[in-house]
């Protein structure tokens, strides 16, 4: 049996007297698209979060490719290989586009300037950058060097979905991904997440949308009150199946483990 | 496939090139008005130039000549160094009331490790930068591992390092006659190149290069963007994998060798060491006001050091000119008070009819 | 007093307007030695910034909740101390006013002051004198304390003018003459810095000024500095108050012309040791003959004496300096 | 032929280089249903704030029942009866959820304390906001009085759109309201706007979600870069026309106006 | 009806009970942590209490009698004032550097409308309170509708109103004798009330009065819900149905109504009227200390009004604690300036054990 790519064991997070996770386990395979649906304040963001460092959880264990790891930022994180867009979105709502997307990886200009300067070729990184959102469709974005904060919901919410893209790693988590995003926005989103599989990097989807779960998942982490409640397969159960399980409407299968 | 694929194939044939509208800003306004939009920094130059110009109407020759207005340059050298420090810091949201301070403090440090301690002036110098920064560094560490507020930390420093600046050097004066003889080099900074009128200390023109310094650091380069983004939204930033803390250290760190450097310019201006220069207890109110004038947000992320360069000026233009045209200090007091605010409605006005 | 003052059963207050400025520092040392002297127990303390009344105050009510047999109070605000000062004589404590009389002079036991209208009428001949005829057409810039008009700074500058021959207007404020050789007066906060920034104003106003009354001497170098830039120095002169060790040398060296020496050890120990006196028998000192103060008295140092004004030399005034 | 109660003609905005409406109409009849759908960044929420006050347009006339208002802030528009949920939902972060959805009409105890000193009545405000989330079915929201900050994304917006469906008024607008709501939280959602209809009064509701809008619409009107493509009836076009419509991929029919 | 529903439909049988977990914080120190998680003002209180035992264990009885303890609150009436002012700007996201020049210039309107103009007394306190919201509006019509940072507005008034001030009373000050005499009204909230060695000026009692009712208001009424919420985020709270520009009218309004206030309160605690009273230069900052000590963060929108109040006290017990102990000026204030930082660390920490 192949090992978890990315595994947690009992993860637990208090804010207050708020749980947002309640000793909650996780598992994703090598090179699957693992769905992860649940009711709204399942505690699927924090889970997410405490997966890339964003949040320490108060208990449990994560590991990723069988080692124990201890992630106290996201860059931490990032530096293992694990890309994360946030559904908060994490942009610097005064920066332009251009820097967003390169933000912490940044492109250097070759030659003297920018060995000595290290002056930044921002040239290139406009290109790039309206290269990406021109793969996403995002085609109403007139100004390239516009404030993100001036942005509307979804060409913002395009922009961190094509930063997380364009840098391909390990893991790449996506929260919510396609929730403002129109519907054209939306299957290239889907596009790029088939894409991205077939370049053999597992995928972490968090949705709302059952049908885009069900049209690109391997398998699906169904989470409510803070944890696992079971994972299911696709091919097995339909999405009637699925809404019921995550909102309590009827029981989980017996053998939660699917794959 | 799922059943939602029927309408969503109907996006396949979407039209793909980027929207674009006619423009409607046309002719030299409308050119001024996108200048302006793109480059909110020529505000308060506007404001400068509108200032001085006033000023030269009213006062003739007198302030329009090489003299006075490189006066007003050498007047601001020292908020003009601060300002430039202060920016740094505000935009990563936070405020230095220390800078002062630390300057003053600085420059007991250069005096008195050359005359108690008879070291090399050029050693003195260097370690009075190196004192500043690393007074800076303990704020930078307070702020950015302990996560104090910076006005807290720097308030608390403010206190602290002006009291050991006069315990350390016992509020004695160091005389300027004494520093030329003995230590000429503390005083460098204030050797003056003259062009007919004008008059140029080294130290103004460390000054304005050090703004152009800086200017591009935070235009070009990649710690410059991380400056804007740490004070945009620390958390995103964090998020999109900036690392705050070394941001954070790297600013505090250079504010206060930047504060060293007012330290020199001010020994060179003063041609004295005096523990009881009043840069210590207001020049962080001064360098802030600049920052703000300059267009500056004080929630950080917002605005460029040229702004706080300018904002300087704009001061100095205001005290002289109306020291010139003779008001007495009472009332050069409060006017200069009403034209802070007036500067900066222009400048709010400005914004708001080329938004 | 119980943990701290265990080994004296004496215990004083001095409290002077700033701790920042040396005249302060050394009356400070003055009474601490004095005090170390006869076996009395001094805390200090200082207002945050020149002016600073709250805080007196505040040091004021902590002296009597210590206990403190007197204090020793150069006033930043002379009547509106008064209520408190009042408050401690009540609670039996001696207060006395060094440097600042209060207002009026007899809401303290006593006080050991120099005259500083004096100090500044004793420059104001001097220069006059120097002058001689030219005293007619000079340019005066003036450089002053702060736009609050502290007394001390009114004191001293009208004083001098006194001496100079101008008439005063109103002697409670400074700014209100109208005599032309006036150019014009400006603020410098009592320091180099200051004193820089004031005379570059004046002189962008009026570059012909040949007499600069300063406040005190580190304003008087701070305004060297700004002559010296535009050459200017030697055909200028500059008067000053306060004799300080680096103040006569400037005076040495031809910074200044001349300045008007104070003595503040002088009235500190005599301060301590009247508290001394009180805390052992009850007396209280008495003033100088025919003054309702005692005068620690005010001297002008200058190497270049003028007629009808009497004047000691940098020598003297170098062994007299404090600090 | 009936008024209709909300019109505008020629709405212009632009933010310096980039146009967000361009000579835009729009046009609301009594108690109707009428999505607005587009592309991101087409300038569906600018077209909405400038019906709402919240944007003051460059050019154009808006006209509430024939008359000409000229709304200068959201406060204008609110007291002439338009209710609106914004894309960002506009609510004070670091305040409860109670005091959000209250904001500005705040109910003051009755009694001395409340005539006199004008005391809030919190324990009723928290009862109503109580209600109407469980009315949303956001049962995973475990204390009343946490910040807005520290909820879900989706229960965040289940808040504003709670605050605004328990006022009812003349004209509701929802920019978006179910982007980040769960199925269960989307669904009931649904049944609110048929239910608010039901009440006579007529909602524009944006949303990227074609078989919801498909579901719910009267009317939809299809924004393209900046202005009023077309309008279409659901009952006459399929999904497919609509998305073929706003993206670009079709010409829309000849006579825009289908109601 | 569309494809969607059959899946959607699954959800009608969700489970309709709120969400809750077993509470795993028992005991006490959950209880304590729960308590601090809730009020957060409280946290501040106990700084304060700590400070109070240390310097009563270290200085004993004289610093632990009622005398001593009462004392603190007579020394923090002022800046206690002016702090609950200051705090209702930094909730609105403000800052005002104008409440201590304000507070000087009104004493000087009632002392000099009393002596000059022979005005009754309680007239003259009135039109003090009058002038105090007059500056108030000023400040808050340039914030709210000119848009001004308030930083630039308050520091422009700040000169403005402290040059009026010495202008107008003509540096004269008026002395306590002659206004016991003349018109002992002004002095009235210096009456004091004792019991035992403990010593209540009314000017104590008005300031708690004021803490608590400003503190019911910001809790309790819509008004202080519009504060918050305007301070916390002003689009959305334009958007969500506040009246921006009428809170931040009322604000600062009743801000300079309470510098007003203030005014009172220093003529009865120093029986004189001075216009170079230095709360006009240092009691901006003295305010902005208290209210960032107590745990109101300066972007705005988050603490409350007890905490600033807390804050005023901890300042006031490090400085009698440190003068008692004796410790020379100078070292008090480097001693003062490490005791802030200290003091706010010890928050932050409690703060974060209790997240
Ligand atoms: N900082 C915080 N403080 C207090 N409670 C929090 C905080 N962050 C999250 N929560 C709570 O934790 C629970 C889980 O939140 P989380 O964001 O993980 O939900 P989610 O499953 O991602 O929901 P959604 O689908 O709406 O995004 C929620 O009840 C939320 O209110
Ligand atoms: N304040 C602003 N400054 C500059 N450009 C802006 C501003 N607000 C909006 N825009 C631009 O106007 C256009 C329309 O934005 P709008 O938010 O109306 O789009 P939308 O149709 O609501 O998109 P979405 O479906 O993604 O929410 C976009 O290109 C956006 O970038
Ligand atoms: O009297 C003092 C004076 O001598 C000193 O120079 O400055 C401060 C004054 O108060
Ligand atoms: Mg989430
Ligand atoms: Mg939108």
């Amino acid at each position: 049996m192949t090992q978890p790519i990315l595994k947690a064991r009992g993860l637990t997070k208090r804010y207050g007297k708020v749980t947002a996770l309640d000793r909650c386990d996780f598992d994703l395979m090598p090179g699957e698209i693992l769905a992860v649906i649940g009711d709204n304040g399942a505690g699927k963001s924090t889970l997410i979060k405490a997966l890339s460092g964003a949040v320490v959880p108060d208990e449990g264990s994560v590991e990723l490719d069988g080692k124990k790891v201890d992630f106290h930022s996201p860059i931490d994180a990032r530096e293992a290989g694990i890309e994360t867009v946030y559904q908060t979105l994490a942009m610097s709502p005064a920066l332009s586009i251009a820097d967003n997307m390169f933000m912490g990886r940044e492109i250097i200009q070759s030659g003297v300037m920018g060995k000595l300067f290290r002056r930044l070729d921002k040239a290139k990184m406009q290109e790039i950058a309206r290269e990406k959102l021109n793969e996403l469709g995002l085609m109403t974005i007139q100004n390239i060097n516009q404030a993100v904060e001036t942005l509307s919901g979804g060409q913002r919410q395009g922009v961190a979905v094509a930063r997380a893209a364009a840098f391909g790693s390990k893991v790449i988590i996506l929260d919510e991904p396609t929730a403002a995003l129109g519907v054209k926005e939306s299957r290239r989103v889907l596009e790029l997440i088939q894409d991205v599989k077939s370049r053999g990097i597992p995928i972490i989807l968090i949705s709302h949308n059952m049908p885009h779960v069900f049209e690109v998942a391997d398998r699906i982490h169904v989470h409510r009150l803070g944890r696992r409640l079971c994972v299911i397969d696709p091919k097995e159960h339909s999405m009637s199946d699925a809404v019921a399980f995550m909102t309590g409407a009827q029981e989980p299968p017996e053998h939660p483990q699917a794959a | 496939m799922s059943q939602s694929d029927n309408f969503e194939a109907a996006a396949s044939g979407a039209a793909t090139d980027v929207a674009s509208f006619e423009d409607t800003h046309k002719g030299l306004v409308g050119q001024i008005q996108h200048t302006l939009h793109v480059n909110p920094a020529l505000v308060p130059l506007i404001v400068l130039v509108a200032a001085i110009c006033i000023f030269g109407l009213v006062l003739g020759s007198k302030f329009f000549s090489p003299f006075a207005l490189t006066l007003i340059l050498q007047q601001v050298q020292i908020v003009g160094v601060l300002a430039a420090a202060q920016a740094l810091i505000i935009l990563t949201a936070g405020i230095d009331l220390s800078v002062g301070a630390i300057a003053v403090f600085c420059t007991v440090i250069m005096g008195q490790f050359s005359f108690r301690y008879g070291m090399p002036p050029a050693a003195a110098v260097a370690c009075g930068l190196a004192m500043g920064t690393a007074i800076g560094a303990v704020n930078g560490w307070l702020v950015s591992r302990v996560k104090l507020p910076p006005f807290i930390v720097t308030l608390g420093m403010w206190q602290i390092v002006l009291a050991a600046n006069y315990l350390y050097s016992d509020n004695e004066t160091i005389r300027s006659q004494d520093i030329a003889n003995d230590a000429a080099f503390l005083q460098f900074l204030g050797y003056k190149l003259k062009f007919g009128g004008a008059v140029f200390p080294l130290g103004v023109i460390l000054m304005i290069a050090l703004v152009l310094v800086l200017a591009y650091m935070l235009r070009s380069t990649a710690w410059g963007r991380h400056v804007y983004a740490v004070g945009d939204d620390p958390e995103a930033a964090e998020l999109a994998g900036v690392n705050v803390h070394k941001t954070l250290m790297s600013v505090y760190m250079l504010v206060g060798f930047i504060c060293g450097l007012a330290a020199w310019v001010m020994i060179g201006r003063y041609g004295s060491v005096s523990p009881s220069a009043t840069t210590g207890v207001i020049g962080n109110i001064q360098a802030i006001t600049a920052v703000v004038i300059g267009g500056i947000s004080l929630f950080g992320g917002r605005g460029s050091i040229m702004g706080a360069f300018f904002g300087a000026l704009i001061v100095g233009v205001f005290e002289l000119g109306l020291r010139m045209a003779g008001a007495d200090p009472q009332w050069t007091y409060l006017l200069i008070g009403v034209l802070i605010i007036a500067a900066v409605s222009v400048d709010q006005w400005i914004r708001k009819v080329t938004a | 007093a119980p943990a701290f003052a265990a080994g004296h059963s004496v215990s004083a207050c001095l409290i002077t307007k700033t701790d920042t400025n040396p005249f302060f520092v050394k009356m400070r040392e003055g009474a601490e030695a004095k005090a170390a002297e006869l076996g009395i127990e001094l805390n200090s303390y200082a207002g945050k910034v020149d002016g600073d009344n709250e805080t007196q105050v505040q040091a004021i009510e902590t002296c009597i909740a210590n206990g403190a047999k007197g204090i020793l109070l150069t006033a930043s605000d002379t009547s509106g101390i008064v209520p408190s000062v009042q408050q401690a004589r009540d609670a039996g404590l001696l207060v006395i006013a060094l440097d600042t009389p209060l207002d009026p002079i007899d809401a303290a036991d006593m006080t050991f002051a120099t005259d500083n209208f004096l100090a500044g009428e004793l420059i104001g001949q001097w220069a006059a004198a120097t002058l001689g005829d030219d005293a007619a057409n000079a340019k005066i810039g003036m450089l002053d304390l702060a736009i609050s008009q502290p007394t001390v700074g009114v004191l001293r500058d009208q004083g001098f003018l006194q001496g100079f021959g101008i008439d005063l207007g109103d002697p409670n404020k400074w700014g209100d003459e109208t005599d032309p050789r006036i150019v014009g007066n400006d603020v410098t906060a009592g320091n180099e810095e200051g004193g820089r920034k004031a005379m570059e104003s004046l002189l962008a106003k009026d570059p012909e000024i040949n007499v600069v009354y300063t406040i005190n001497e580190p304003a008087a170098a701070g305004a060297y500095e700004a002559l010296k830039d535009i050459g200017r120095e030697n055909d200028v002169l500059i008067v000053s108050v306060d004799g300080g060790c680096p103040g006569v040398q400037n005076v040495k060296d031809g910074v200044i012309g001349a300045t008007s020496q104070q003595y503040p050890l002088l009235m500190a120990s005599k301060g301590i040791e009247a508290i001394a006196a009180w805390a052992k028998d009850g007396v209280k000192p008495a003033a100088t003959e025919g003054k309702d103060f005692f005068d620690t008295g005010v001297a002008l140092v200058t190497d270049k004496p003028a007629e009808g004004v009497e004047s000691i030399d940098t020598a003297e005034g170098t062994e007299l300096c404090w600090g």
